[in-house]
């Protein structure tokens, strides 16, 4: 049944991943960013994970790898989730892509991407979804202040 | 909006008439207002609930939707309109023919409502001229018809240069 | 006062009060001189595109344009002979059955050729 | 008007044309009533058939998250309200219940009934909402009155109990806003009659339509595996025939006791989607009648001090009720640090609250897993290769919502 997968992915990558915890009823996996596309390709071939729900990050300035980036799959054969979590350093915050296995990656990582500033290895299209040309900054991070807006029309005087 | 400066004019025959004219125009347009619903937030649901049978705004003559600029009088903004969104709000409204009249429809359009950060442009009357600006998110439906009905009783009272630029 | 000459003062009738009403707009009414976003296409908000739209229609709608005039003068012809045959002679309705015969064999050739599903693809 | 300058594309289109002979590229644009004013499709066409489809949507971009790092656990509900507009019930009690598994809170059994009822209820209003849109995009001016006047009775009835018409701001982590007034249940029963006399007629008006079947038969076709691998979910992966709906795979708050179907489609097209989403609010009102015998007595919102206001009686009598109520209001309920990933069945599909806390008033980061974003990822695959006509019912019958697209 459902907890059996989750013991099966645990006992599968307990060894490589650098820490799996269960966070209230989701096991959540943390793995090295370069392993991270290795874990996404076995979950969804060997553990029937076939619906990438989400994919965002979580931003913590005062940390050294400063990006947490979050990966939520669906598998709809056991109705289970799995949180898989990688951490990335602000300088060179890059990921290798989904795209090349789940088409929900493209819109999710050029969201990600415009948001954060995490680069996608392999996503081709990351051109601003939320956002629009020209916009400067990743309004999501911490750093960036909540009011500084970048209007497109001058303002009436 | 069309409201000229008041040029001075020999008192009598003349004035007489021009506001006998500015009445009937006025009367004329005030029943013929044809919206182009510039829909994008939640006061959509508003509106949909004004334009459907309990709250009929086709009683007051402006229900008729029209999807483009060229063929409509009355800009209704109706829910947020971000900084993504704006050169698309200003293009439609440079685009629409005069006369115009603009309404703000919802918190939002009036003043980005409680959505004051980097996404949402604080009030439409930033990049356009506002007419009307109706309260509420999103506003009960017979707000957005008093709206529409002070919007009319102004149409009705001001000046309408038809032929000239003053008369 | 013949049919015709009835028929041609309706005529100017029509004409003359369409002209009169243009010519006042053009003379009495505002002269806008459109400028700026005005003269843009209007493509829903966004930026046009295409500017200037002065691409040529796929050669697919030639097809459905032919069919319509077609069977649009038909309609003019019935009206014309449906007026004509006042005494509904043999003769009369023999001419109208040939005349829809050959119209009849022209739909068999659309519809088998699949002209209408063409624009389709 | 000034000659000012040109003003900016806030987006660049994929393709701009010239690389297949005799195509145009057209924008049905941000404010075109057929995508609900906030996504806008860069369509390649060959005379009329769409060849490419480059769909950017963004333009309700408000900023949620951005909110939400600024304001208290309880101050950012109306906030969720306005995500899915059209079922904002249903918003409000995903995210109250991932607060409440942070904090450990277990919801008193009364509120576990309301929330469900009035969850479907929402969703109830939300399906009207859709139908309604797309039956009057395709001219189906009656069945759209049918529609929103029920609607206007169901908003109506839910502003007697929560105050307002479409964004509710009626869940609390821990409970409810306030309890039913008395009445209401009465009314509700008159509701349900109606909707059965008023759905029956467009069932009539629509279902056997020779326009309809000819507009929404066999167009946007949609794969079942497609569907799962481009992330989609609710009633347009219904529709394809997979029967995956999270009130019966993972059952939560009261949906384990009652009993309901997942209706499923067959091809995965316009039509599957009109009808999936038809007889899901069947199955909504079978469920809501079932939950009104159900609903037990008793209070609304857990007496836990650490989120629940004190009764104000309480209040104005004692101290201790004071500095709570108070600290409650100005800090916020504190939530332990964590996260959680919480997922509810929304109207449009799975409705998922990833929410990270370090232990404060104010959470750390509230993101939005939003069926809709994901779908406008997604239909491109339904519109290429179909009439540019066609993009108005398929746009439809995905249901779309700007709020909860672009958050």
């Amino acid at each position: 049944m459902s907890v059996g997968v989750h013991d099966r992915v645990a006992a599968r990558w307990g060894a490589q991943a650098l820490e799996v915890a269960d966070s209230h009823g989701t096991l959540a996996i943390l793995v090295e960013p370069a392993r991270l596309a290795e874990v996404a390709r076995s979950l969804k071939d060997e553990f029937g994970f076939n619906l990438l729900l989400d994919v965002t990050a979580v931003d913590w300035p005062e940390r050294t790898p400063r990006f947490d980036v979050v990966y939520h799959f669906y598998s709809t054969r056991d109705f289970v989730r799995v949180r898989l979590k990688a951490r990335v350093p602000v300088d060179a915050p890059v990921v290798d892509s989904l795209v090349p296995l789940y088409n929900s990656a493209r819109f999710a990582e050029r969201e990600c991407h415009e948001m954060y500033g995490i680069e996608f290895r392999g996503n081709a299209d990351l051109r601003p979804i939320l956002l629009y040309e020209g916009f400067v900054g990743h309004p999501l991070r911490k750093d960036y202040p909540k009011h500084r807006e970048q209007p497109l029309v001058p303002y009436r005087k | 909006m069309s409201a000229g400066p008041q040029s001075s004019r020999s008192p009598g025959a003349l004035e007489y008439l021009t506001t006998k004219k500015d009445e009937f125009v006025g009367w004329a347009r005030k029943f013929s207002l044809f919206p182009y619903p510039f829909v994008t937030a939640c006061c959509a649901m508003e509106f949909m609930a004004v334009s459907s049978s309990p709250y009929d705004t086709d009683r007051f003559g402006a229900a008729l939707p029209r999807f483009s600029p060229r063929q409509s009088d009355l800009l209704m903004v109706v829910g947020t309109v971000t900084h993504k969104q704006a050169p698309v709000l200003r293009r439609v409204y440079e685009q629409m023919c005069e006369p115009k009249w603009v309404i703000a429809f919802g918190a939002c359009a009036t003043s980005g409502g409680f959505y004051q950060n980097y996404a949402a442009l604080a009030g439409i009357d930033k990049i356009i001229p506002v007419d009307l600006y109706i309260p509420g998110c999103p506003p009960r439906p017979e707000m957005v018809i008093d709206g529409i009905m002070k919007l009319q009783d102004r149409i009705a009272r001001d000046r309408h240069p038809i032929l000239t630029e003053n008369f | 006062m013949n049919a015709y000459a009835g028929l041609l003062l309706y005529l100017a009738a029509i004409l003359g009060f369409v002209a009169l009403t243009l010519a006042l707009n053009r003379w009495l009414g505002p002269q806008p001189a459109p400028a700026g976003a005005k003269l843009e296409p209007f493509e829903c908000g966004a930026t046009a595109i295409e500017p200037v739209g002065d691409r040529a229609l796929p050669v697919k709608y030639y097809g459905i344009a032919v069919v319509f005039i077609l069977f649009d003068l038909e309609t003019v012809f019935l009206y014309l002979w449906a007026l004509g045959a006042q005494p509904l002679t043999a003769a009369a309705l023999a001419g109208f059955a040939v005349f829809v015969a050959l119209l009849a064999l022209i739909m068999v050739y659309v519809w088998r050729s699949g002209l209408l599903e063409e624009i389709t693809r | 008007m000034s000659a000012r300058p040109p003003l900016p594309n806030p987006i660049r289109a994929a393709f701009t044309g010239g690389e297949h002979e005799g195509t145009t590229v057209v924008n049905i644009g941000p404010s075109h009533p057929a995508t609900h004013g906030t996504v806008q499709i860069v369509a390649e066409l060959s005379g009329e058939r769409i060849l490419r489809a480059d769909v950017h949507c963004g333009y309700l971009h408000r900023g949620f998250e951005k909110e939400c790092e600024s304001h208290t656990w309880h101050n950012l509900i109306p906030y969720v309200d306005r995500l899915n507009y059209c079922s904002a019930l249903i918003n409000d009690f995903a995210y109250c219940e991932a607060v409440e598994r942070l904090m450990g809170i277990e919801i008193t059994p009364r509120c576990r009934y309301l929330r469900t009822l009035l969850a479907e209820y929402s969703r109830l209003a939300d399906h009207l909402t859709c139908t309604a849109a797309m039956l009057m995009e395709l001219g189906a001016m009656t069945a759209f009155l049918y529609l929103v006047m029920l609607r206007d009775y169901i908003y109506e009835h839910l502003a007697a109990v929560t105050g307002a018409r479409v964004t509710y701001s009626f869940g609390r982590v821990g409970g409810l806003a306030n309890d039913l007034p008395d009445g209401w249940l009465r009314r509700l029963e008159e509701i349900l009659r109606e909707y059965d006399v008023f759905v029956g007629r467009v069932h009539g008006l629509v279902d056997r339509n020779r326009i309809f079947i000819d507009r929404l038969r066999d167009v946007g076709v949609l794969g079942a595996e497609e569907a799962i691998n481009w992330g989609i979910t609710g009633p347009v992966l219904r529709s394809t025939g997979v029967p995956r709906d999270l009130r019966k795979d993972t059952p939560y708050l009261a949906y384990g006791e009652l009993d309901f179907e997942v209706p499923v489609g067959i091809k995965g097209d316009n039509y599957d989607r009109y009808y999936v989403r038809m007889r899901e609010m069947d199955e909504s009102v079978h469920m809501i009648r079932q939950l009104v015998d159900l609903l037990p007595p008793g209070p609304v919102s857990v007496d836990d001090r650490r989120c629940t206001l004190p009764d104000k009686r309480l209040v104005y009598t004692e101290i201790e009720s004071l500095i709570n109520h108070f600290k409650l209001i100005i800090d916020g309920p504190q939530v332990p640090a964590g996260e959680v990933y919480t997922a509810h069945e929304g109207a449009n599909g799975e409705l998922g609250f990833y929410i990270v806390s370090t232990g404060g008033g104010v959470p750390y980061k509230v993101h939005v897993r939003a069926p809709s974003f994901v779908h406008v990822g997604a239909i491109h695959r339904m519109l290429e290769g179909y009439q540019l006509a066609d993009l108005v019912p398929t746009f439809g019958s995905v249901n779309m919502i700007g709020g909860e697209c672009d958050r």
